[in-house]
């Protein structure tokens, strides 16, 4: 069984993307196979540079940088929001795949899920 | 995969009661699950769904009282539930174990409800038929 | 073999960004289920044209909408979720 | 002082159209004037012949139609919203008036409010 | 207006603490109300935001403690805050004297905050230079 | 005489349905103040190009984003609220 979930949310404002981001640990844990993919709003957790200690939260960037060492497969990131977001390929962390979002990237997917 | 008996539901909430129309759904979801003979593995609650847990909520007496309704149901029918540990004390959902580790003045977990961490969710996820998911709409 | 490839769920309506992103990532071989605030989108349907479109009846009823064909109740929803390769709740 | 409180969200499927609506109702009861405004889902709330009993909550029709007697001063319904929605202007419930709405209406009132 | 000091803010809060990023927000900009000269009339936790005023909340000890940091906020500069009483029973937020009233087994709001009702909001909006909202933004 | 009509306090992203609530109904005479995951308007900003804007600077940093000028403390945003006829948060 291979996992999706999929981070539509951008990090700080709300926390369903940390909550998405703890069931991926929590699959990789049990080593089930699980991937991420940021769209939208939620391709802004790739950004870098980010400083979230003014409003007493921690990087996410520090999180999400942990997440091939737990086991996390891949990490997708939608082509038309990295756009949006003036987020360029080669400013994206290490590992992460460009990828036109469609219904084929969905069906390679035994389950795909939001964290809320 | 057949619509015959004996397949497993595993129930994700991660909407609030009074908030989202998200438990109201699941419940009418997990009565049709158990009417068509069908198993619920687990319901789990996440994130906000963990409001549906509290023994405080006292809605006003002509609404549906879902902690109520969802315990009745869970009770009836013998079903596991278990609210996420990291969720409900970010969100002030806490029994007695956990309000005697972190030292608080009171616990607010329905007894239908577990309070346990997300492999719980990972077990049943990996062997139920089915994991269906109950977000917020709004 | 699966009636279809993936039931999508929305819960939403059509102006939320995760309504746009559903129909990006389904295809004609996918079905809607339409629940919640998302059955408002029968209200305008013209955005789903090409797509098997199912609605929640009790939630269309409680919003004053009704539907010519595809209305479900909570039982069929559960065959339906059966039905797919897979489901996602949107 | 004129308060407009904006309601956005369709009912049901969350909460925060009740608050809103509830917030109104507590101005007017203080004899402070208040009027509605429905825009985007929003509008979904002037449709006739809900029936939310499958859903174990009350009509919000219901309530509305008592904003009058309750003292709230006018419900505006935003024109383009209503188009969207496939509501016509007969179709509406008495009293309410559609409304082009830009930055001219929001001026005309002093406070501007959302419930959530 | 003018920008000079004698300035009443009334601040509502609408959005829940862990769920959104309103209640941090709205401290920052209290602290800088303060810090500017102006007064405080009243904090109104609305909709979700009074989970805030909990006082069974315990998050990972190297996170902000929303409620404690409000609390010690409010207390410091004797500013009066209060949860929506509808909205409270709603979501399981109770004091002793709710608690008594609907027999529930337990209460979970900090002393710093009181329970009321809307009546408390239209009188600090009305005596207030401006009244602020933060919601929820996700 | 106020220095702008209206203060829009926005928080959210600019696909959420309010964002584009907030343009229709703002004119060129209103100031915009991007806050929380408003200031990701700051990464595509060509859409706010004939309002004057401002974003909250620990929020803008906390997201990896910057602005040229308008990058306001929360001292500043207090300041703001009381320069405008009247202030709404979307």
């Amino acid at each position: 069984m291979e996992t999706l979930i999929i981070i539509d949310q951008a990090p700080y404002g709300g926390f369903s993307g940390r909550e998405a981001l703890d069931m991926a640990f929590s699959l990789a844990a049990f080593d089930q196979p699980v991937s991420l993919l940021f769209t939208g709003a939620g391709v802004n957790w790739l950004r870098k540079g980010q400083m979230p200690d003014e409003i007493y939260q921690k990087s996410v960037e520090k999180n999400l940088s942990a997440a091939p060492v737990f086991g996390i497969e891949k990490l997708l990131a939608d082509e038309t929001s990295c756009l949006r977001y003036n987020l360029d390929k080669e400013d994206l962390p290490a590992g992460v795949v460009v990828v036109d979002t469609d219904a084929k990237v969905i069906a390679s997917f035994t389950q795909v899920l939001f964290a809320g | 995969m057949s619509d015959a008996p004996d397949n497993t539901f595993s129930l994700v909430i991660t909407g609030a009661p009074y908030s989202s129309q998200a438990p109201q759904t699941a419940l009418a979801f997990a009565k049709a699950v158990v009417d068509s003979g069908h198993l619920i593995d687990r319901v789990f609650l996440y994130g906000d769904g963990v409001h549906l847990a509290s023994t405080l909520i006292a809605p006003p007496s002509d609404e549906l009282h879902l902690p109520h309704a969802w315990s009745e149901f869970l009770t009836e029918h013998k079903v596991p539930a278990v609210a996420c540990i990291a969720s409900a004390l970010r969100r002030g959902l806490v029994n007695q174990e956990e309000q005697d580790r972190y030292e608080l003045g009171a616990s607010n977990v329905l007894p239908a409800f577990e309070i346990a961490g997300l492999g719980e969710w990972v077990e049943s996820n990996v062997k139920s038929t089915r994991t269906i998911y109950f977000h917020a709409g709004s | 073999m699966s009636d279809f490839h993936t039931l999508h769920i929305l819960n939403k309506p059509p102006e939320h960004p995760r309504f746009a992103e559903c129909l990006g990532m389904s295809s004609s071989d996918d079905a809607l289920l339409l629940i919640e605030n998302g059955v408002l989108a029968l209200a305008s349907p013209e955005r789903l044209s090409d797509r098997k479109v199912y609605a929640l009846s009790p939630d269309a009823r409680a919003r004053g909408l009704t539907a010519s064909e595809g209305l479900l109740d909570y039982t069929d929803m559960v065959s339906l979720t059966l039905k797919a390769e897979r489901v996602i709740s949107w």
